[in-house]
């Protein structure tokens, strides 16, 4: 589904991303750890067009959204074209991005009528059963200032299933809320993978990539350092950094 | 010099029967205004310092908002008003006046070209005057001639007036003759007088109504600038010929 | 009492003159100040500088002197010289003025909405033009209703300028009633005016405020 | 150009008193603005809204009504009544009216300092005075410091409203030249001034910003 | 060291401390834990009269702060005396709320010199050694603004311990921190508890309330419901709604 091939991000002096690549086939569920600072962020940000990259290619779904040439010149496709390639990836951030002035539904519904042009009454099927999927069916009146931060990061679940991706990035969303809220966004993003959504998520959660990704992969000062299957990873890290990272977390 | 300055403090004295402060529209060419080195000159001026002189006392040029001139005389921040001040029964209500010492017409000006040639003419025109000048009352009181007008436009000054005569969007002015001509001879090839005029009219100098004490003196020594000479010295300097009555 | 009755009419003649620059200025400069506000955040950097230098200029100098340029001086001006009567001429200056606030306003309200927001909405694959209609605009205007309200109250007293063109707005109506009978009453009752068309519009303008309360940032 | 050298005497003048009407309504309204705003946010119901009534009363009202009123109408009124000479009513009519304005600014930056800092301070056994005083109004200055900028350019321009008590400022000196020489060069040449003073307090207040820049909240 | 009794508390028609009581002994570390809402904050921001009590009695070192006459009215003592009371009682807040426009080390030092009347010489060394202890000596001239969290975390407990206090409230320390770097605040935490700082603890780390502290008490809806010395608290919980609890958490 994605193919990133030596990914080069540099901000200023600063080169964030050296050499990443990463094959991501259709239902994999992977997990991406590291250090703050690492560049798992940008990684992220860089395979769904929020940041451009400086050198490498990538193809999403076959389709490439950019390459670099002989002489090093990164190119990416047209406008119209990256908007249609990066929809087939749905995002969720660690602060949600809600819309404040609207509510719930429409929040949810805003781009299928935006973007996709459907009619109200077309989505509206959709955008309820995506909500009483992640269990917030009857806060569709209420605006993200009256949730709790849990129930906001499921909205935002809910907004960017409700586009039909493909693929659903996330960067670490469920950092910015309470341990104790944390649980009801897992077990949300726990019941996607197990239809078998193909997903990318950053978090510092070890529980959730133990038991949900099927790959965990683990980044260090912008590269990518290991890549195994979830259960070998945890029990048998090959790089001695991986074994530091996982001793500091518990 | 700069007048602001003492002005500001005479004004928190207790009328000083030593000084008379002397209020005047100090953008009033000729017969007030500041020149290059914004010096206060114009011809009440000279002719108010004379008669200072004559009744031995200090005499202080204070600008004021022509529109509040009553108000400035009433709350007794000036003692005199002396700046082409025309004569009128309404205002004689509130200020108390000297004989006349200049006669003056409302005179109509309009832009050289213009096919306006008489005060009839006027009808259906718009017509620009000072706010709060004497070209006021003089217009309005020949009834059917304002009520014909298209629009009779007050202005702040008459210089805004005369630009907007000068863009067009006026057909005539009315003013005092005595600044009317001041202002043709800069521009003389853009604007005449026309013959007609809204009646004659006699400058003189106020006081406030109760001050009669002050107002006695001055008409003394006005009278007696007049018979001995020196006030038609001033009025030739100022306007190249006597036209002190 | 009944001489400030009789000042009533005439004062409200002045009002109406005061109202009508009001609303056709409010109506000509949000539009234009919006524009400008979006150009000036444009990334085309000759355009920015360019509508940076505009609203210099209008903030710069008094708006008197610009309505007096505007009306005498304009008519000389190569090309875009035009001949405007008297109110049109004030309504122009007043429109340009007021739009170079009004652009401020906005680009600070555009420029507080967080980074987030464009994120959120490019990810679910808005356009840029979708993203400043639909997302970033309608959360602009809660957070521009303060100094709106403020700049709004700052026009009803600043239209009191065009005395200078010879029209009779309230102030001056007032004022030449006070040259005219010598008291200072219809002052008073001019500034009785003001307070309820300044009370009026802060009745709105919190009206506004509390509509746009049921949500929060 | 000659002539324009010749303007440049009188309309300095006209500067000089422009400036000195700035300058001590700057230092008169701004100590009497925090007074009023730490008034305005007391607790004694009744001081918040007399305060809050002369607040309103002041930004309701046209500057220019309050100096006619000032200097015509207050010598009649009973005990306050005061006759005052012209310049000298024409700072108290400034100092009042921008003091209503500066407090609103100083209210709202005070309201804006986080409960937290309040709270941190009160745990350390800071009293109110010193909490004030040490922690929120240095912290307030950092955020008022965009619309004080925005209010001091406008008192650079409202100045010449005292052309109404015949004070020649420097758009009265114009306007006095336009009239005597009958051209309009002296307000092209007076905006210019009006430019550079602009520029001048908007670079100023560019450096505070960048001073204050060096800490984040 | 510290006594309430019988505290009661309601905002508005909420009775958010429906009777709460607590003893607590010199270099006790005692933690609370419970769920949100509970009125664990409030009932320490009564502690120390950030919130006024409605009903029962507090005493800090023998010294009354509040208590209620036989007719329900409740009392305080002067301003004067509330303040010298509190101070013998620091504070960190989950917000930190350092002072935004001062260094660290002006942090610090503000309230010895404001409230202490101490001259900054006499201050100084204290300070500067607060600071190493956290080991943020080498951060004295920075703002609050270039610190991570769990730095400003820190300045904040060595700025609270500046004013000498012998009790040390926390609320929720470390919950506005990444997982990475909670760890650098509880460290010093541990280290308060080792030289015998009696500390009170809102947390949500349940490690740290079974490591470091020495009782635990429970919360709930305003009532205090367990209170137990650390080892049986976790190992033999009384109270089913404790249970529910300790579960969820896990
Ligand atoms: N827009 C930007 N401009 C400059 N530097 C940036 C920018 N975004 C990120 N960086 C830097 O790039 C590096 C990698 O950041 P990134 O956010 O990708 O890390 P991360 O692994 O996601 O960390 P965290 O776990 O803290 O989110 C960091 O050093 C960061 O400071
Ligand atoms: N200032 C206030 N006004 C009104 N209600 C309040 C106020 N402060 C707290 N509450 C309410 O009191 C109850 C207890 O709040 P408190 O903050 O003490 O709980 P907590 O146990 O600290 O929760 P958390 O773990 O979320 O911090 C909550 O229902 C809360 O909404
Ligand atoms: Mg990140
Ligand atoms: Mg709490």
């Amino acid at each position: 589904m994605i193919s990133a091939r030596d990914l080069h991000k540099r901000f200023g002096h600063v080169e964030v991303l050296k050499g990443v690549s990463l094959d991501m086939g259709k239902g994999d569920v992977i997990a991406v750890i590291g250090p703050s600072g690492s560049g798992k962020s940008t990684f992220l940000r860089c395979l769904n067009h929020l940041e451009t990259i400086d050198r490498g290619r990538i193809d999403i779904e076959g389709e490439t959204l950019v390459d670099t040439d002989a002489q090093g010149h990164c190119r990416y496709v047209g406008d119209a074209d990256i908007r249609r390639i990066c929809r087939k990836m749905g995002m969720v951030f660690q602060q949600f991005n809600l819309f404040p002035h609207m509510t719930v539904l429409q929040n949810v519904i805003e781009a299928p009528i935006t973007v996709k042009r459907l009619r109200r009454e077309q989505i509206l099927p959709t955008a309820e059963r995506l909500l009483a999927k992640v269990g917030l069916a009857e806060k569709h009146a209420s605006y993200p200032s009256q949730l709790s931060g849990g129930q906001k990061q499921r909205v935002a679940i809910a907004r960017a299933l409700a586009m039909e991706p493909d693929i659903m990035l996330f960067d670490e969303p469920t950092s910015a809320l309470d341990p104790e809220l944390t649980g009801e966004v897992l077990r949300t993003m726990r019941q996607l993978a197990e239809e078998h959504m193909t997903m990318l998520v950053v978090t510092h959660e070890m529980n959730f990539a133990r038991e949900v990704a099927n790959r965990v992969i683990f980044m260090d000062q912008g590269e990518l350092i290991e890549d195994a299957p979830a259960g070998e990873f945890f029990a048998n890290p090959c790089h001695p950094r991986t074994r530091a990272f996982l001793q500091s977390m518990l | 010099g700069n007048n602001e300055q003492p002005a500001t403090e005479a004004a928190s004295q207790p009328a000083a029967a030593r000084k008379v402060v002397v209020g005047l529209d100090d953008n009033f060419p000729p017969m007030g205004f500041r020149d290059e080195q914004n010096k206060l000159v114009g011809f009440d001026i000279d002719l108010a310092r004379e008669a200072a002189t004559r009744l031995g006392v200090d005499v202080e040029f204070r600008p004021i908002e022509w529109s509040a001139k009553e108000a400035e005389l009433n709350s007794g921040r000036i003692d005199v008003l002396w700046n082409g001040l025309t004569i009128t029964e309404e205002r004689k209500q509130h200020i108390g006046f000297t004989s006349p010492y200049m006669e003056n017409h409302q005179a109509i000006v309009v832009a050289a070209n213009s096919p306006i040639n008489t005060k009839a003419d006027l009808a259906g025109k718009v017509v620009g005057v000072q706010e709060g000048s004497s070209a006021v009352q003089a217009v309005e009181k020949e009834a059917e001639i304002t009520a014909a007008l298209k629009e009779l436009k007050k202005f702040g000054d008459n210089v805004t007036a005369l630009m907007d005569l000068s863009a067009g969007r006026l057909d005539a002015v009315v003013l005092d003759e005595v600044v009317g001509r001041y202002y043709i001879a800069k521009r003389a090839d853009e604007y005449r007088v026309l013959e007609d005029h809204f009646g004659a009219e006699e400058y003189g100098v106020g006081t406030a109504k109760e001050n009669t004490e002050l107002l006695a003196k001055l008409e003394e020594a006005l009278n007696a600038m007049k018979q001995d000479g020196s006030a038609a010295r001033i009025s030739e300097q100022w306007f190249g010929k006597n036209i002190v009555k | 009492m009944d001489y400030v009755l009789s000042l009533l009419g005439p004062l409200w003649q002045g009002t109406t003159v005061t109202l009508k620059l009001f609303f056709i200025t409010l109506a000509l400069s949000v539009p234009l100040g919006l524009v400008l506000a979006l150009l000036r955040i444009s990334r085309l950097r000759s355009i920015s500088t360019a509508v940076n230098g505009y609203i210099w200029l209008m903030r710069g100098t008094p708006l008197m002197l610009q309505m007096l340029f505007i009306y005498f001086a304009l008519p000389f001006v190569p090309v875009v010289g035009i001949k405007l009567p008297d109110f049109p001429a004030a309504v122009v200056a007043f429109a340009l003025n007021y739009a170079a606030y009004f652009a401020e306003i906005f680009r600070a309200g555009i420029q507080s909405i967080n980074k987030g927001q464009y994120e959120g909405a490019r990810v679910l694959g808005l356009t840029y033009a979708q993203t400043m209609r639909r997302i970033v605009l309608p959360q602009v205007i809660k957070r521009i209703l303060p100094p709106m309200s403020n700049e709004t109250i700052t026009l009803v007293k600043d239209t009191s300028l065009i005395y200078v063109l010879a029209l009779n707005d309230l102030l001056r109506v007032a004022r030449g009633i006070v040259q005219r009978d010598f008291t200072t009453t219809p002052f008073i009752v001019a500034a009785a005016f003001y307070l309820i068309m300044t009370l009026v519009l802060t009745w709105i303008f919190q009206r506004m405020e509390k509509r746009y309360a049921r949500y929060d940032d």
